[in-house]
């Protein structure tokens, strides 16, 4: 029978994903008869063109660029929606004598793009900085893997994770009090992260339907058991990890970070969120990530049935 | 093969200068750092000395010490076990395997290219342009997709990368070989015509040896060209691991001196390709009556 | 140029029968050279005709225009006017055919070949068994007093050694037609009287075909059935000198007044056209 | 002679064209995704209406190249001919420049990001490392490739080493340092281009091709690698001109039918 | 070879006084070359004066050492046994000093640089002024009649053309040695007479000290104060044979029985070397 899934992750191998790997790895997919392969992503792969051209079942991906990826045509849905809580946040010196979101004016900015920079550009719209270089607005410099040009005072602010790149500039010496850290949620324009989407004609299929929730059901399995057992689920994301690169330190800070943001969801997407994350991008700065409100961008078909059985 | 003395000082020689410099950079460029950490430590009882010592050992320095990249690859080359994820020997062969597989796939390629565009003459004003093209375009915007594309067609592991690593080699292999093909003396080409000559004769008796010196050059750039093709596509299809997939981890979760490390395994593993590739040439060179 | 002179029969080509006709007929040839400061005139309108088993000297100021000729005749340059035939066949062809041997005016070595290899490289080419190749080789090597130097390299001989070996080379093959550029300017006495005898008996044996460009007088009187004179660049031929000496001809004639008196005529005519040219 | 150039342009012209009509008609045809693979007509039209920031992209790119091509270009020149000076330096230095062959871009790129900040001169400093090694290794053998009896000319007239490298082996080792000046043309393209994505201001063509790889903008892709191919190209072709000029003597240009 | 034969006192060097004794000095000089099958003896125990003022031409079947014995008077080869003074200097210091120009047996020219930059090439070495360049570079291309070709490339010549180019580049700065490897060896009669005279002409005028190496006896004999004959291979000097010509010797002596005679001593000489070679 047809029971193979293959899911493309939006990152490398990392707690973040915890989730995935502890189902795999305790057989939560396999009790549910599925045949699971997790890819992993990396900076430059991206999941929806992955799931688009065929190269995986389901993908975990952000919610704006999921949408944006729909109006161009790659129909994504989302069928979950595991984490309940935006991670992103930007991090300043606090040297820099910024307290407020008003003191970002002319100053400048790491941020991410490669479909990460939605968010941002929204909070910037709100607060009317322009974007392009212009005067009265804030300096954008496309921000790499790391969170050097905050220590190498190359920027004054850059994009952090909770749970990834605020603990490397902690680790790299700086107290949380030398750091002013303004989170999006905060900020009123989070956004949805770490979503599962699959494509929209698969999902006409109620066999497809029917294969999903059961991926849905055990995943979710494997994020409760990875809050319960945060250091197994550690030990696991490790074992994942191909490039031998990453610490258990890390991970363990990670793991308790990802856990907040997975705290309080089932799975199913809750509607609020989901306006809300449409709203920011539909009135986002001078080129909004979305020109029109999208139809059928989710379904609670996957999780109704996921979570009834 | 025992290396000679006269060989091994002036090896030590630049290596020790190198050093020096090394030092006295990092410690240059670490300062600044190393004084915003003392601040945020709220120290300031520290001497020149410390600074300079606390600036060669920086976690996440600007430049890390040499001792530093030393120390991170004698732990994950010497006492590592090569079968672990965490050693770099494991990921150098990985590495090696698909540099080698692409840059074989290159040269064949690009010398086969090479013979083409110089026996069919309009080849030459019509492929050479969309040769050059090729390699305009930036790889790793396209490696993803050829990534996707080929996993499509179930085309996995060693094979994308060996494709980009080949891609990338073997351009300056069809350029160099252009050249080498086309350099022998008007009156060596003459003899060829008089003997009425095939042109696979011409290519195997004259042009091919005649392009030696071009031969040897092309494969060292080829190879190291391959190797940088091999560990881009790394970077993109890291769960497999490999030079590429660490360099990636270790810039992620600011391990400098674990990329630096990464740095130089890769850095020695072409310069052993390319000093292979000397070698051979030696060899070849003393066959053909070049030692002279 | 009308004296029939074939005394033997040349073979023709490779394995086929010798065609009826003369061996090489220049039908009004000029060859200019386009160069970045304006055309050089090399031929100017020449006309030859060479019969089978004729041993044609060519003799002129240097830059005359005599190795282009040599050239012209083996498809190595086109000529801007006028028509070559070589065995009744358009140049190409004749080139196609493997109808020559040619020696280069520099020996043309391949520096990464031994001098054996170089003497082998036209049997490789023609598809000679490797047997035939090594038994041909020692046979040039010797005819050109080369044995025990087939391991050197080019770069190992002396000038005249490499220009023996460009010789060998050529004769390797056993052509019907030579064609020689100066093959032993840089020959001593004694090795060029031995090698023009080896010539001589070569060509009076096979029946080959052979042109050859000299600079010295005596050589060429010694060696030809005509002595073709050539004036100063444009190249044009001024005097067809015929020599009737019997073809087994010992070094000896060389002290005869028949000798003296064509070596005499080849050097007025020589001298004609080089002051006719300052 | 200018004739015969625009001659010799009009085959690879059309064979574009029948690559480009082939694509088209597959992409329709297959009805491939955009977000895949969009028509060449789709990038077309995004083309024209991106020009100003095809440009801006252009012009923030092409600094960092051309920058960085020079001093690569020359870095590896000069090493070329220390190395050739003394047997002492070759035998110490050329090992090091084999260590500098193969420093892949990804793991330099964020090196000199934090080292030379986000603008264009740490893509410069990318492109010096990608463009040094062809040509120390070029040069090297270039300059070993006057003949004995060119270099006894020399010893005669009792020329310095630095007349006979003027004179004589700098000139005989054009041809070898004009493969890598070439070569080294589309790995400065490439090099430009790939330092961007590990951190730019927000203007660029690698910059660009990342950010709209991210939103799934391929014809925007597309547009600006179709500005990368049509310079790279015109910069290959510009060498290849001066090479053609300068070392015409080379049996590469002299011999028939080249 | 104990003839002091100088007639008028050549300048040294660049500039600096001759110092005295004999310009060329060669003791007991062995020359072995290693190859890859065994040691090849180019020359065996050579023994040479040469004043200064003389010429002397070398004489000797080919691949005897002539340009192997030349070459180490200039430097370039290392002999493995014995010693070479050349103006009471060691070869390498002559050579630094620039004390010789050098004709080498193939032209040797610069295919990037056209003739005339080919000739100005020592000059440009040795810092002379532009317009001195022009000048000696013009009267350089006259001297070879090579007048009208000075922007042509090299491979736009023809042989012999090429030929005297390098002879006008070796004598452009005006050495007080020449060394001379077969330099008229591709000349045609009438221009190797001109030219023979023209280096007669310029050294009794200079009075260089020439080394001369042909093949051609009467060229020998015409040009040389003395002729030394060497066996083959392993290079030995046979004989030194004087000719005691005038300096302003004319192209009719060759008639004379004295030159004769001379002309047929070195002859047999030639030839017996050749004889107990094989
Ligand atoms: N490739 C070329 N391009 C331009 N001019 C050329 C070329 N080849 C030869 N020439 C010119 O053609 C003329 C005839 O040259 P050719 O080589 O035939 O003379 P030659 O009679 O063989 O002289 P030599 O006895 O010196 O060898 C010369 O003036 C030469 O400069
Ligand atoms: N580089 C070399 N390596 C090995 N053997 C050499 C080398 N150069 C010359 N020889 C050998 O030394 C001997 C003398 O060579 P040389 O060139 O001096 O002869 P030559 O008298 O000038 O002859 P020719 O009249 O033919 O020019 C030859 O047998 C040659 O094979
Ligand atoms: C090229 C690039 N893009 C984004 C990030 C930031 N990042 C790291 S983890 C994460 C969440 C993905 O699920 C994000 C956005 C980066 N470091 N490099
Ligand atoms: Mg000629
Ligand atoms: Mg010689």
């Amino acid at each position: 029978a047809d029971n193979k899934v293959t899911l493309q992750l939006k990152w490398v191998p990392q707690a973040q994903f915890a989730g995935y790997y502890v189902a795999k790895d305790k057989g939560f997919y396999k009790d549910e008869g599925l045949d699971v392969t997790v890819k992993p992503g990396g900076p430059d792969v991206a999941p929806e063109q992955v799931i688009a051209g065929g190269g995986a079942d389901v993908i975990v991906d952000w919610m704006p660029a999921a949408l944006a990826a729909r109006e161009k045509g790659a129909a994504l849905v989302n069928i979950a929606q595991p984490f309940k809580h935006s991670g992103l946040e930007l991090t300043c010196r606090a040297d820099t004598g910024i307290k407020t979101p008003a003191d970002l004016k002319g100053r400048t900015l790491g941020v991410w793009f490669y479909g990460n920079e939605y968010p941002f550009l929204n909070w910037m719209g709100k607060l009317k900085f322009p974007t392009d270089g212009s005067k009265d607005g804030v300096k954008v410099v496309k921000q790499g893997f790391n969170v050097d040009p905050l220590l190498q005072k190359q920027a004054d602010c850059i994009s952090t994770m909770t749970y990834n790149e605020y603990w490397q500039v902690i680790d790299a010496g700086y107290k949380p009090e030398q750091l002013v850290v303004f989170k999006y949620e905060d900020n009123g324009v989070s956004t949805l992260e770490d979503g599962l989407y699959a494509m929209e004609d698969k999902l006409k299929d109620p066999a497809f339907v029917d294969k999903m929730a059961k991926f849905v059901k055990a995943s979710m399995k494997g994020w409760e058991y990875a809050r319960a057992h945060p250091d197994e689920a550690v030990k696991i994301v490790l074992d994942n990890d191909t490039s031998g690169a990453q610490t258990e330190h890390h991970q363990t800070q990670m793991m308790a970070e990802i856990n907040k943001l997975t705290a309080g969801s089932d799975g199913r997407l809750d509607k609020a969120d989901y306006d809300r994350t449409v709203k920011t991008l539909l009135t986002g700065g001078s080129d909004p990530v979305i020109s029109k409100e999208p139809v059928g961008a989710y379904t609670t078909a996957v999780t109704d049935k996921a979570l009834a059985k | 093969m025992a290396v000679p003395v006269k060989s091994i000082l002036p090896i030590v020689t630049v290596v020790l200068a190198v050093l020096a410099i090394w030092y006295a950079a990092a410690a240059l460029m670490n300062a600044p750092l190393q004084r915003d950490m003392y601040a945020n430590a709220g120290r300031s009882d520290y001497s020149t000395q410390d600074l300079i010592v606390a600036s060669l050992n920086m976690e996440r320095p600007k430049l890390p010490g040499p001792h530093q990249v030393v120390a991170e690859m004698v732990k994950s080359i010497v006492a590592t076990a090569p079968s672990s994820k965490r050693s770099l020997v494991y990921h150098g062969l990985i590495t090696l395997e698909e540099t080698l597989i692409g840059f074989v796939i290159g040269a064949a390629l690009g010398i086969g290219l090479a013979m083409v565009i110089v026996s069919v003459r309009w080849l030459d004003s019509s492929l050479t342009p969309w040769l050059v093209a090729s390699q305009t375009i930036p790889i790793i915007a396209l490696a993803p997709m050829i990534v996707v594309i080929l996993s499509q067609f179930n085309i996995t592991g060693v094979a994308p990368k060996a494709a980009i690593a080949a891609y990338l080699s073997f351009f300056p292999i069809t350029v160099g070989m252009v050249k080498g093909f086309r350099s022998p003396e008007p009156l060596q080409l003459d003899l060829m015509r008089t003997y009425s000559a095939s042109s696979m004769q011409t290519f195997g008796k004259l042009r091919a040896p005649a392009s030696a010196p071009y031969f040897f050059a092309s494969m060292k750039i080829g190879a190291a060209a391959a190797l940088v093709g091999a560990i881009v596509a790394e970077v993109t299809k890291s769960e497999d691991g490999g030079l590429g997939a660490r360099l990636l981890a270790g810039s992620y979760y600011g391990q400098t001196v674990q990329i630096w490390a990464a740095l130089f395994a890769a850095a020695a593993l072409s310069a052993a390709l390319v000093g292979l590739i000397g070698l051979v040439e030696r060899l070849a060179g003393r066959r053909m009556g070049f030692a002279r | 140029m009308e004296t029939a002179s074939i005394v033997k029969p040349a073979t023709h080509g490779v394995g086929s029968p010798p065609p009826p006709g003369p061996a090489i007929e220049v039908s009004d040839v000029s060859l200019r050279f386009e160069t970045r400061d304006g055309p050089v005139q090399a031929l100017a309108h020449v006309n030859l005709k060479v019969e089978r088993g004729e041993f044609v000297s060519f003799i002129g100021p240097s830059g005359c225009g005599k190795t282009t000729l040599l050239r012209a005749v083996a498809d190595l340059e086109t000529p801007t006017e006028g028509d070559i035939r070589v065995d009744g066949m358009n140049t190409e062809e004749a080139r196609l055919k493997r109808c020559y041997g040619y020696v280069f005016q520099s020996p043309a070595l391949y520096p990464w070949r031994t001098v054996a290899g170089n003497i082998a490289l036209p049997l490789e080419i023609m598809g000679y068994s490797r047997a035939e190749r090594e038994e041909r080789v020692k046979k040039g090597l010797d005819l050109v007093n080369l044995s025990g130097f087939g391991n050197k390299f080019p770069w190992q001989l002396s000038g005249g050694m490499q220009q023996r070996a460009s010789i060998a080379r050529a004769l390797s093959f056993d052509p019907d037609i030579l064609l020689m550029d100066e093959p032993f300017g840089a020959l001593d006495e004694i090795v060029r009287d031995m090698l023009n005898q080896q010539l001589l008996r070569l060509w009076e044996m096979t029946g080959k075909t052979v042109l050859f460009v000299t600079h010295s007088i005596p050589e060429a009187v010694f060696l030809s059935t005509h002595i073709v004179v050539m004036s100063p660049r444009p190249g044009r031929i001024t005097d067809v000198i015929a020599c009737n000496f019997p073809r087994d001809r010992q070094l000896e004639i060389r002290e005869t007044p028949e000798f003296l008196a064509i070596a005499n005529r080849v050097r007025l005519g020589l001298r004609a056209g080089h002051s006719y040219d300052a | 002679m200018i004739d015969r150039r625009l001659a010799d342009l009009v085959p690879p012209f059309l064979f574009g064209l029948v690559i480009l009509a082939l694509w088209e008609l597959v992409v329709r045809a297959a009805g491939v995704p955009t977000i895949i693979l969009p028509a060449p007509s789709a990038i077309a039209a995004r083309f024209l209406v991106s020009i100003p920031t095809l440009a801006a992209d252009f012009w923030q790119t092409i600094k960092g190249l051309l920058a960085g091509y020079i001093v690569g270009c020359g870095s590896g020149l000069v090493v070329a001919i220390l190395v050739d000076r003394s047997d002492f330096l070759r035998r110490g230095l050329l090992p090091m420049g084999n260590l500098v062959s193969a420093l892949p871009i990804v793991g330099i790129a964020p090196i000199m990001v934090m080292w030379f900040g986000f603008d264009w001169p740490s893509k410069a400093a990318v492109v010096v490392v990608m463009t040094f090694f062809p040509m120390l290794v070029n040069t090297v053998a270039g300059l070993e490739s006057a003949s004995p009896m060119e270099r006894d000319l020399m010893k005669t007239y009792g020329a310095s080493d630095w007349q006979t490298l003027t004179a004589l082996r700098l000139p005989a080792a054009l041809p070898f340092i004009f493969n890598a000046l070439k070569v080294n043309t589309t790995l400065a393209m490439i090099g430009a281009i790939v330092a961007e994505f590990f951190g730019t201001p927000i203007v660029g063509m690698g910059f660009r091709i990342s950010t709209e790889v991210g939103h799934l903008g391929i014809d925007m892709v597309w547009a600006t690698i179709l500005v990368a191919a049509v310079t790279g190209s015109a910069f290959y072709g510009l060498v290849a001109a001066i090479e053609r000029r300068v070392t015409f003597w080379h049996p590469s240009f002299r011999a028939k039918g080249a």
